[in-house]
C-alpha cells in the first residue's frame, strides 16, 4: 500500500513537473495560469485540512485568511502606485511591491487575524465553530466591500506582480514554479508537523480532546497554534493568489469560496495533506472543462460531488491509494 | 459506432471550412450563471443576432464568437480570456457584465495588446485614469444614466429627494453621479447591504423622512425586491420612484408586474426609439427570441456592430492594430441608439433619455419615452484619462 | 497560585482533600456538601449505592466539572477552579469507565501520547515523534507492565474489551501521577479479567496514591486500605475495610438501597 | 415613537420569516443530525413552484396548495436517494454532498425556467396597507407573515406537546435507539421529519415570493442567515429556533434603521453613512460571534 501511495505521490509530482514544458510542446500556455491556480488553492486546501482533517476544527471562514492575505499584497502595492503611506502613526508603512517585503506582512497579517478570531472560535465546537468562523469572516467580507479607498467590492487590480531578486515573478513558467516549490515546502512541513509531538497532540484533540486534556495538555493552545499556522499558510496562498491574477477582491472571502476551499478537502480526502491538493485540481478542472461544454456546468458538478461522498468514502485520493485517509 | 464516427466526420469538416474561411475569433466573456446569468444572456443574444444577421459575418468579414461563463468571478474571467487569448488567439474581446470582473480582466487585455469592447461594465477607474487605447467602450460609464435622472429630477423641481444605494463603490458612484446633476436638497442618503432582499426598515425610515421624490439604484434582483416593497409599502402613490434603467429592463419589469408602471428612469436606449435601425433590431430581436430585447441586448447588438465596421475597415485583418483602433475611434456603424460617437477616453459620447414604465396593449410591461435629458453627453471622468 | 507538580517533599498527610463540595444539575443535587480525605500513598475505595454521585465525584476531582459550592486540594493547593490540563499536570490521572482512548492510534501511540504528556512535550514542532526514544521507552515500559507488550502495533480500537481496560489504566499510569483516580476499571469484565487488573492494582499500591471507584465490593475490600461510602452526594463514612463491613450505617445504605 | 413600533413590526415580520426557515432546519438537525446546506433549495423550490402555479391560475391560495406537497415530494425523494445514507457519516460528508445538491438544484431551476426572475404578487385580499395605530400604516401581507408564523409555532407546539407523531420525533430526538427500540418505524419517522421540514422552508419561500425577486439562489442569501438563527438559538432547539429567529430579526432590522443615526451622534454624516451600513451588514454575525462568546452552545442547547 505504501508503495502505490508513494508512486501517485511521485506520478503527480512529475506531472506537475513537467507541466510548463509539456503545455508549450502543445501550444497550450494559457493551462499554465489555471494550474499555478490550482496550486495555490492547493496550498490553501492543505492548510485548510491541517485544521480540518487532522485538528477536527471544521471552518467555514478559511477564504478570509486568503482575502487577508491578498488584500496585504493589493493594498500595499496601491499605496506604493500612488506614493502614499500605507500607515503614517505610530509607525511609517509606505507602499511597496517587493515580495520579500510584501509576503512575509501578508503571512503575518493572516496570522495575526487568525490568532484573535481562533482565540474566541476555539471556545466553541461542532456546529458552533462552523457558524463562528463564518461569522467572523462575514464580517471581513463586509469590511472589505464597503472600504472604498481599495476598490471596495470591485476589488484592487495590480499593475504588475510583486518583484524579487533573481526570480522574474511575471514570467507565468517561473511563478509557476515558485508556486510549486511553495506547496512542496508547505507539504513537507505539514507533513513533518503532523508526525511531530505537537502533530499527535492535535490528532490527539479531533479524535478524543477530553482525554488530551486528561493527559495534561491544553488542548486549547494546541488547537489555537494550529488555527494560527493554517491561517498564515492560507494567507500566503492568498498573496499568491493575488500575484497570479493580479488583482484581490471581496468575492475572495465570500463564504461560498470558503466552501469551495471545503469541498476541495473533502473531494481530495481530508487528513492526507496531499488529497486536497487533488480535490483542488479536480474541482478547478472541473469547472473550467465543464464551463467549455455547458453552460449549466452546475448540474453535472453538483451530482458528481454527491456520487463522491456516497462511494468514496475517503475521497479521490483514498480511491486512488487504496488506503484510507487521516491515520491508518 | 456509426454516430461517432458520424461525428467525427462533421467535426472534420467543419474544422477544414474554418480554415479555407479563416474567420475572425472574438472572445466573449460574460455572466449566464449566477442569479445575474440573464444580463450576460442578452448581451449574446443581441450580439449574436448582428452576427446572424450577417450569415456569420460581421462588416462582411466571417467571424467566430466564443462565449463562456464568468460565473460573476473576477479570476475565472481572467482564465478565460487568457485561455482565448492564448489558446484561440483571439484579438477581440467582449461581453463582460459586472465592473468588478472587468477591472480584473480589462487591464490584461488591452496591455497583451488584443483589444476589449466593453458591452456593459463602465468602470469610472477605466473612463479616467485607466484608460487605454484598446479599450472602447459602448455602452456607458456607470455614472451616465444616474446624471440624466439627476438632471431630469431637478427640471422636474423636485428639491428633497431621498437616495438609496448599496454599500459598494458603484453604489456611492451611482449617488454621486445623480448628485452632479441635481440641485435640491438630500432628505437622506442610504447605503444597504449588497445582495439585501427585504427592505423593509428602510422603507419605513424613508417614508418618516417625508421626501418629495426617491432615487435608488439597486441592481438585479435587489431592485425587484425593492420597487415590489415600495409598491406594497404603498409609498408609489404618494412619492414618486425614479431609478437607472438597469432596474426597469424588460426582464426585470416582468418579474416586477404592476409595481413599477409609472416610474421614470434614465437609459440611453428604449425599444420604442424610432429610428429605422431601432425599429428593424427590436423587431429581428422579437422573432429570433421571442422576447422584447432589453437595453443590454441593445449594447451587445450595438458592439458586434462597431467591431463589424471596423473589421471591415482593414479587411478582417486585425494585426493592423493601429487602423483597427482608428476604425472603432470612428464609431461609424448605424447603431441603434440613433447617434453616437466616443471621446478622447473611448466612452460614449450620446443622447441619454428618460423612460416611463408602461403596460402596453398585450398586458406587456414596458418603456416608453418621455424626453431626452442629454444631447452628446459625456462622461465626467475623461479629462483624467490621459489619452489624446 | 503557587501550585507545582506534586513532589515527594512537599506532601502533607492529606494527598486530596475535598472541602465541601456541592453540585447540581437543575433540580438535582448530585453533591452536597461532601467531604473526602485520601492520604498519601494509599488506595482509597469509594463506594455507594447506584446514583449516589461516584462518577461525579470523580468528574469533580479531575477538573471535567467545576463545583458549585466548596474546595478541592491537592497536597494543600488549592485547585477548585483550576482546568482539567492544569491538574493533570499537577500529578492527578484518571482512568475512565467508558474507556476513552484515541481509537484509530495503536497501543505504542496510545502510551506515548500519555508520556509525552508527562514529559510536556508538546510544542515540539519538527522532531519525529514516533522515533523519539525518550517516548518510546517509558511507554514500552507501561506497555509491558500492563501485560499488553504483544499487542503495541494495534489500533486501540480493535482491542478486546479487557486490553482497552488495561490500555486506559496504563494511559494514566504512563503520566507518571501523583494520584490515580480509577472509575470502575472492573465494570464489564470476566472473572479472569478482573483478577488480571486486581493484581495490576495491587502490584501499583504503594506506589501511587490511588482513589478506586468499584461496584465489585469484593475487589475493593481486599484491595483497599480505607473506604469511603457515598450516599446521595454525601460522605456518610470512612474507615478501613473492617470497619465499613461492620458499619450500621453503611449497610443501611446498601440494604436501603435494593 | 411611531417609527419604531413600525421598525419593531418589519423585525417581527423577518424574524417570522427566519423562524419558517430554521423550524425545519433546526428539526432535521436535532433528530437525523443532518447539516442540510441544501434547505435554501426546498424555499426556492417553493417560491418557484407557487409562482408559476400563481401566475397560471391566478390564485395564491391555489399555488401555495400545490407548492407545499411538491416541495415536500422533492424533499423526500431528496431524503430517500441522498441523504438517507449520509445519517451514519460525518457531518462532512453531509456538507460535501448537500453542498453538490445546491448547485444542482440552483442549476435546474434555471434549465427549467430560465434564468429570467419569476413575477409573483401578493394576492389582491392581502393588498394594501391598514392603519394599526394612528400613523403607523403597515402592509396587510406582511402581517399576514406574521399570522402564518403564529400559526405555525402554534402548529408546531401542538404536534409536539399533543400528538403521538409529535412525541415520538421528540423522542427520536434524544434517544434514537430507546425509540427504535419502541417499534417505531424510525426510517419512516425520519422521511416525515424531513418532509415536515422541506415543507416549512417551501412554505417561507412561498410567502416570500410575493415580496422578494423569484430566482435561481435565493435560498442561499436566507440559508446562512437561518443557520446564525439556529445557532444563536441552540440547535436542535424548536422554541430556540423561534427566540433567535425573534432576535436575529430584530438586530438587522433595528441595525438598519437606527444604527446610521445613532452614529451621528459621534461622526460626521458622511462617515456615520458609511459607517452604519458597513456595521448593520454585519450586526447579525457580531450578535452572533458575541452570544457564542459568552454561551458557546447556544442560548438554548437542545441537549445537555
Amino acid at each position: 500500500m505504501i508503495n502505490r501511495k508513494a508512486v501517485i505521490n511521485v506520478l503527480g509530482l512529475l506531472i506537475f513537473l513537467l507541466l510548463p514544458p509539456l503545455t508549450q510542446l502543445f501550444g497550450q500556455e494559457y493551462l499554465l495560469s489555471l494550474f499555478s491556480r490550482i496550486l495555490i488553492y492547493g496550498l490553501a486546501a492543505a492548510s485548510l485540512d491541517l485544521i480540518l482533517g487532522y485538528g477536527g476544527m471544521v471552518s467555514l471562514g478559511h477564504a478570509v485568511f486568503m482575502g487577508i492575505g491578498g488584500y496585504s499584497v493589493g493594498i500595499l502595492a496601491f499605496h506604493s502606485y500612488e506614493s502614499t503611506a500605507f500607515m503614517s502613526w505610530p509607525l511609517l508603512i509606505s507602499g511597496t511591491e517587493n515580495a520579500l517585503l510584501v509576503w512575509p506582512v501578508a503571512v503575518l497579517a493572516a496570522a495575526f487575524f487568525g490568532l484573535v478570531t481562533g482565540a474566541i472560535c476555539l471556545r466553541t465546537k461542532g456546529m458552533h465553530f462552523i457558524m463562528i468562523t463564518l461569522a467572523f469572516a462575514q464580517m471581513a467580507y463586509y469590511f472589505f466591500v464597503s472600504l472604498s479607498t481599495y476598490g471596495g467590492s470591485d476589488g484592487l487590480s495590480l499593475y504588475n506582480r510583486n518583484t524579487m531578486p533573481l526570480f522574474d515573478l511575471g514570467s507565468d513558467v517561473t511563478f509557476y514554479y515558485l508556486c510549486l516549490g511553495i506547496l512542496l515546502v508547505f507539504l513537507l512541513m505539514g507533513h513533518r508537523l503532523m508526525q511531530s509531538h505537537f502533530g499527535r497532540v492535535i490528532s490527539g484533540c479531533r479524535e478524543n480532546e477530553q482525554r488530551v486534556q486528561v493527559l495534561g495538555f491544553a488542548s486549547y493552545r494546541y488547537k489555537l497554534a494550529c488555527y494560527t499556522f493554517a491561517a498564515a499558510a492560507a494567507g500566503l496562498a492568498g498573496a499568491l493568489l493575488a500575484n497570479q491574477g493580479e488583482f484581490v477582491s471581496p468575492g475572495l472571502m465570500h463564504w461560498t469560496k470558503s466552501g469551495e476551499i471545503m469541498v476541495m478537502v473533502l473531494l481530495g480526502g481530508m487528513g492526507t495533506l496531499t488529497g486536497p491538493v487533488l480535490g483542488a485540481a479536480t474541482l478547478l478542472l472541473m469547472e473550467d472543462f465543464l464551463a467549455m461544454y455547458t453552460e449549466h456546468w452546475m448540474v453535472i458538478l453538483g451530482p458528481f460531488l454527491i456520487v463522491v461522498v456516497l462511494f468514496a468514502k475517503r475521497g479521490l485520493y483514498g480511491l486512488l491509494t487504496g488506503a484510507g485517509g487521516r491515520h491508518d | 459506432m456509426r454516430k461517432i464516427v458520424l461525428s467525427l466526420v462533421i467535426l472534420l469538416f467543419s474544422m477544414s471550412g474554418a480554415m479555407a474561411a479563416d474567420p475572425v475569433k472574438i472572445g466573449m466573456i460574460t455572466t449566464l450563471s449566477t442569479k445575474a446569468g440573464y444580463l450576460g444572456e442578452d448581451i449574446r443574444d443581441g450580439f449574436k443576432l448582428a452576427i446572424d444577421q450577417g450569415q456569420g459575418k460581421l462588416g462582411n468579414i466571417p467571424v467566430e464568437l466564443m462565449v463562456e461563463d464568468d460565473g460573476r468571478k473576477p479570476e475565472k474571467g481572467r482564465q478565460i480570456a487568457e485561455r482565448f487569448m492564448k489558446r484561440d488567439k483571439a484579438q477581440i474581446l467582449t461581453g463582460i457584465v459586472f465592473s468588478n470582473v472587468a477591472m480584473a480582466v480589462v487591464p490584461k487585455i488591452v496591455r497583451s495588446g488584443a483589444f476589449y469592447v466593453s458591452p456593459n461594465a463602465g468602470p469610472s477607474k477605466l473612463a479616467g485614469k485607466g484608460c487605454d487605447k484598446n479599450y472602447f467602450n459602448v455602452a456607458w460609464q456607470n455614472d451616465n444614466l444616474h446624471e440624466a435622472v439627476g438632471q431630469y429630477v431637478t427640471e422636474k423641481k423636485y428639491n428633497n429627494v431621498y437616495l438609496l444605494a448599496p454599500n459598494y463603490p458603484a453604489g456611492k458612484d451611482a449617488l454621486a453621479g445623480f448628485k452632479r446633476f441635481y440641485k435640491g436638497k438630500v432628505a437622506g442618503e442610504v447605503y444597504t447591504t449588497l445582495g439585501q432582499s427585504d427592505y423593509a426598515a428602510e422603507l419605513a425610515s424613508l417614508r418618516a423622512a417625508k421626501p418629495d421624490a426617491v432615487y435608488f439604484f439597486l441592481p438585479g434582483g435587489m431592485g425587484i425586491n425593492f420597487i415590489k416593497q415600495y409598491a406594497q409599502a404603498g409609498l408609489n402613490e404618494t412619492t414618486p420612484l425614479f431609478g437607472p434603467a438597469f432596474s426597469f429592463d424588460e426582464r426585470i419589469l416582468k418579474a416586477v408586474g404592476d409595481a413599477a408602471v409609472g416610474v421614470v428612469n434614465g437609459s440611453q436606449w428604449s425599444a420604442d426609439l424610432d429610428t429605422p435601425e431601432n425599429m428593424a433590431f427590436v423587431a429581428a430581436f422579437r422573432k429570433a427570441y421571442g422576447r422584447t430585447p432589453t437595453l443590454y441586448a441593445s449594447q451587445g447588438y450595438d458592439a458586434a456592430l462597431l467591431i463589424g465596421s471596423a473589421l471591415a475597415a482593414v479587411k478582417g485583418d486585425v494585426s493592423q492594430s493601429d487602423a483597427f483602433r482608428a476604425a472603432l475611434e470612428k464609431a461609424d456603424f448605424p447603431t441603434v441608439r440613433g447617434a453616437f460617437k466616443f471621446g478622447k477616453n473611448h466612452h460614449p459620447v450620446q443622447d441619454i433619455y428618460v423612460r416611463e414604465v408602461i403596460k402596453d396593449e398585450q398586458g406587456n410591461f414596458t418603456n416608453r419615452l418621455l424626453k431626452k435629458v442629454f444631447t452628446d453627453h459625456a462622461d465626467a471622468y475623461g479629462p483624467e484619462c490621459s489619452m489624446k | 497560585m503557587g501550585c507545582s507538580r506534586v513532589l515527594e517533599a512537599d506532601m502533607t498527610d492529606l494527598l486530596l482533600k475535598a472541602d465541601g463540595l456541592c453540585k447540581h444539575f437543575g433540580a438535582l443535587q448530585v453533591c452536597n456538601n461532601l467531604h473526602l480525605g485520601v492520604e498519601k500513598g494509599e488506595l482509597h475505595g469509594l463506594i455507594g449505592p447506584n446514583g449516589a454521585g461516584k462518577t461525579t465525584v470523580l468528574n469533580l476531582i479531575s477538573g471535567l466539572l467545576t463545583p458549585d459550592d466548596g474546595k478541592l486540594f491537592l497536597a494543600g493547593c488549592d485547585i477548585s477552579r483550576t482546568s482539567v490540563h492544569h491538574r493533570a499536570r499537577l500529578g492527578l490521572a484518571r482512568a475512565f469507565q467508558v474507556t476513552s482512548l484515541f481509537n484509530s492510534s495503536t497501543v505504542l501511540e496510545n502510551l506515548s501520547m500519555a508520556v509525552q504528556a508527562h514529559q510536556g512535550k508538546g510544542f515540539h514542532f519538527w522532531s519525529n515523534a514516533a522515533r523519539d526514544r525518550q517516548i518510546l521507552e517509558p511507554a514500552s515500559a507501561v506497555m509491558e507492565r500492563m501485560g499488553l507488550a504483544d499487542r503495541g502495533n494495534i489500533p486501540a480500537g480493535s482491542l478486546s474489551h479487557g486490553e482497552r481496560r488495561q490500555l486506559e489504566m496504563g494511559m494514566a499510569l504512563a503520566t507518571q501521577p501523583a494520584m490515580l483516580l480509577l472509575d470502575e476499571p472492573m465494570a464489564g469484565l470476566g472473572p479472569g479479567g478482573s483478577l488480571k487488573l486486581s493484581e495490576l492494582i495491587s502490584d501499583l499500591k504503594g506506589e501511587i496514591t490511588i482513589l478506586l471507584v468499584e461496584h465489585d465490593m469484593q475487589a475493593v475490600f481486599s484491595l483497599a486500605d480505607r473506604i469511603s461510602v457515598l450516599v446521595q452526594g454525601e460522605v456518610v463514612a470512612t474507615d478501613t475495610p473492617d470497619a465499613i463491613r461492620k458499619n450500621k450505617l453503611v449497610q443501611e445504605a446498601y440494604l436501603g438501597g435494593t | 415613537m411611531l417609527l419604531f413600533i413600525e421598525q419593531l413590526l418589519n423585525g417581527l415580520q423577518l424574524g417570522v420569516m427566519l423562524f419558517l426557515m430554521s423550524a425545519g432546519l433546526t428539526l432535521v438537525f436535532g433528530i437525523m443530525q443532518v447539516i442540510n446546506l441544501a434547505h435554501g433549495s426546498f424555499y426556492m423550490i417553493g417560491a418557484y413552484v407557487a409562482a408559476t402555479v400563481a401566475a397560471r391560475s391566478g390564485s395564491f391560495l391555489l399555488g401555495m396548495a400545490v407548492a407545499l406537497p411538491v416541495a415536500a415530494a422533492v424533499g423526500m425523494t431528496v431524503e430517500l436517494t441522498v441523504l438517507r445514507r449520509l445519517y451514519k457519516r460525518d457531518h462532512l460528508d453531509q456538507v460535501l454532498a448537500t453542498f453538490g445538491l445546491i448547485f444542482f438544484f440552483n442549476e435546474l431551476t434555471r434549465i427549467i425556467w430560465g434564468r429570467q426572475p419569476l413575477f409573483m404578487d401578493i394576492p389582491a385580499w392581502l393588498g394594501g396597507a391598514v392603519e394599526l395605530l394612528p400613523g403607523v400604516h403597515y402592509p396587510v401581507y406582511r402581517l399576514a407573515i406574521i399570522l402564518v408564523g403564529v400559526l405555525v409555532a402554534l402548529f408546531l407546539y401542538l404536534l409536539f406537546s399533543r400528538t403521538r407523531l409529535g412525541m415520538q420525533i421528540r423522542a427520536g430526538a434524544s434517544n434514537r435507539e430507546m425509540v427504535a427500540a419502541l417499534g417505531v418505524n424510525i426510517r419512516l419517522l425520519y422521511t416525515l421529519v424531513f418532509g415536515l421540514g422541506t415543507m416549512l422552508a417551501a412554505l417561507a419561500g412561498i410567502m416570500a415570493g410575493p415580496i422578494l425577486a423569484v430566482e435561481a439562489g435565493m435560498g442561499e442569501s436566507i440559508l446562512i442567515l437561518t443557520f446564525v438563527v439556529i445557532v444563536i438559538g441552540g440547535i436542535g432547539s424548536v422554541r430556540g429556533a423561534l427566540i433567535g429567529a425573534l432576535l436575529v430579526g430584530m438586530v438587522d432590522t433595528m441595525g438598519r434603521a437606527f444604527l446610521p443615526d445613532v452614529l451621528r451622534f459621534v461622526f460626521s454624516p458622511a462617515t456615520a453613512d458609511t459607517l452604519g451600513a458597513s456595521l448593520s451588514s454585519m450586526s447579525v454575525y457580531i450578535f452572533m460571534a458575541m452570544v457564542l462568546t459568552f454561551k458557546p452552545a447556544g442560548l438554548f442547547p437542545a441537549h445537555n
